[in-house]
């Protein structure tokens, strides 16, 4: 007896559909908090932020049209959304604890959808594991994008603001691949419900 | 004499889920045996053999197991049993698989509105309401439909319109003067009717002069 | 006389990609300095030191820079500077960051289709369109969200519908005999809402037998 579409396991077209949903309110997040961020500074202030260096994961090669997108295998999609999600743990950390101290006027905004983006983050990563159980060898391989930017993001009122606002926006970037990836997954693996791609 | 005797197998008969984050399931104890009786429920995750016992016997009441934030998961498929237990044996009820994702009943949809509007000269009535705030509708994901019924005062019959994914609806051919009662629900794409909304009561004007 | 000197500062005004896979920016020439004055559109990519001209400014129409698929990435930012030039000197514009990902602004959905369909009697608009032929939503490469708008021809107020990543839609609670115009419009996952689409026209039968 079955409750629920669903009996013993749930179906692959299933998760990558609950994936993409997570990966995109995820992303969603990212960029709300990005606007609240830039909120206080006037525009001017933004094009001049500073990228104090390269995010963590840009060492992690990913594809950067929908050609080469497209031409990936699914268990490596898997395996570069997993890779990303893995590599934010740590820094997502980071970024709660920063966000408590963040001197900006929305700091107590900011500070909680910190911790919604760390609860949607593990729920994503939770399905991930395992969709990579059911899509073959290859999408369990995670590469490892250790972060060496410690807790401590800056001593300085102004330093602090641009430490963290380069943080997010290299979280914002990596949640857009990693919601890029899913679709494109999820549109493979729904054939049978075209309506949906 | 009384007669004594193990229990009779229970039946799990309901497994809800407001929003995907919590789920509650209920079960029917079978008879006693005409001694004291318990109940447990057990569940299995998917490809796993591990089993755990219910989380939580009281928040949702008698007979229920309620599964919180970290108990839920919509990643993988529950194996659900209940077992009676009482002094001269066991009864295990039917296994039931659960897709947490299956099983959404809603909660109703809310700020239901009813205004009295016209048309060349014929009343009708413009009913609006929102998705229950937990529903994230605007990110195009998740797909609430909806249903009204409609009545007046002293009539017992509801009158039923499916409005589809419309958070507004136009209820035509009123009778003049009448009282009506106005309430609303929803359903997600693979799910379960909400509860009715509360009641709107709207009162349309004379126009008819009899 | 008449009072000649450099030209003032351009502006980058807008960079929108269509389909996440080309893009376009516009800029705003400022004053001319009142001698013939040329504009050529600057772009570095990010860790990168290297400087590119607009590969080509008239694909787009004028004061346009088109980037076409092998001049586009996604998920590096360009930073882009417009530099206006004429016999007595030159002017930068500020420069902007853009990634492509972001500015994406799709066209209209395509073959909108409305008709009127019955439920027990009562007559719904069954609206249906496609995307927008250059997004390719097949492959999941863009993910689009759709949004209605309804009115009755002599209202002015529209009647918004959003229509989640479904291509079709069904209005009910119509107006007996009333003359509907229905148009859809389209927004990426993270991105711009498209224009609507043009308009398409609807005649409801009368079913009230007033």
């Amino acid at each position: 007896l079955c409750m629920g579409a669903a009996c013993s396991a749930i179906p692959i077209s299933d998760l990558l559909d609950r994936a993409s949903q997570r990966s995109d309110k995820l992303h969603s997040l990212s960029t709300t908090l990005t606007h609240d961020l830039d909120s206080h500074f006037p525009p001017i202030g933004r094009v001049i932020m500073p990228r104090p260096s390269m995010c963590h994961t840009s060492s992690l090669q990913t594809p950067s049209d929908k050609e080469q997108t497209l031409q990936v295998s699914e268990s490596d999609l898997l395996s570069l959304a997993r890779s990303l999600l893995h590599a934010w743990a740590d820094p997502l950390v980071v970024l709660s604890a920063s966000a408590n101290t963040l001197p900006h006027p929305a700091q107590s905004t900011i500070s909680n959808k910190i911790l919604e983006l760390q609860e949607h983050s593990k729920s994503l990563g939770d399905g991930l594991d395992i969709l990579s159980g059911k899509m073959g060898p290859a999408a369990q391989t995670i590469s490892s994008l250790p972060y060496s930017g410690g807790n401590d993001i800056g001593q300085d009122r102004i330093s602090k603001l641009i430490n963290f606002n380069f943080l997010l926006s290299c979280f914002r970037r990596d949640s857009h691949k990693i919601d890029s990836f899913l679709k494109v997954l999820r549109c493979r693996a729904t054939k049978s419900l075209p309506e949906t791609c | 004499g009384k007669r004594y005797g193990p229990p009779e197998k229970p039946a799990l008969t309901r497994c809800r889920s407001p929003e995907k984050e919590t789920f509650t399931c209920w079960w029917e104890p079978g008879s006693d045996g005409g001694l004291p009786t318990t109940h447990a429920l057990y569940y299995r995750k998917e490809s796993s053999e591990t089993v755990y016992e219910c989380p939580d016997y009281h928040t949702a009441g008698e007979n229920s197991c309620f599964f919180n934030k970290n108990d839920t998961s919509i990643w993988v498929n529950y194996n659900i049993t209940v077992v009676a237990t009482n002094a001269l044996g066991r009864a295990f009820s039917d296994p039931v698989d659960i897709d947490v994702v299956y099983i959404v009943k809603p909660n109703p949809p809310e700020k239901l509105m009813v205004t009295v509007m016209e048309d060349k000269g014929w009343p009708f009535l413009r009913v609006s309401w929102e998705p229950p705030h937990k529903a994230d509708t605007r990110s195009g994901w998740i797909t609430l439909i909806y249903e009204l019924r409609v009545k007046l005062e002293e009539e017992n019959d509801w009158e039923m319109h499916l409005a589809g994914q419309q958070k507004m609806f136009n209820i035509f051919s009123l009778r003049s003067g009448g009282k009506y009662l106005v309430e609303v629900r929803c359903k997600p794409d693979h799910g379960f009717w909400s509860e009715w909304s509360s009641t709107s009561y709207i009162k349309v004007p004379d126009y008819f002069h009899r």
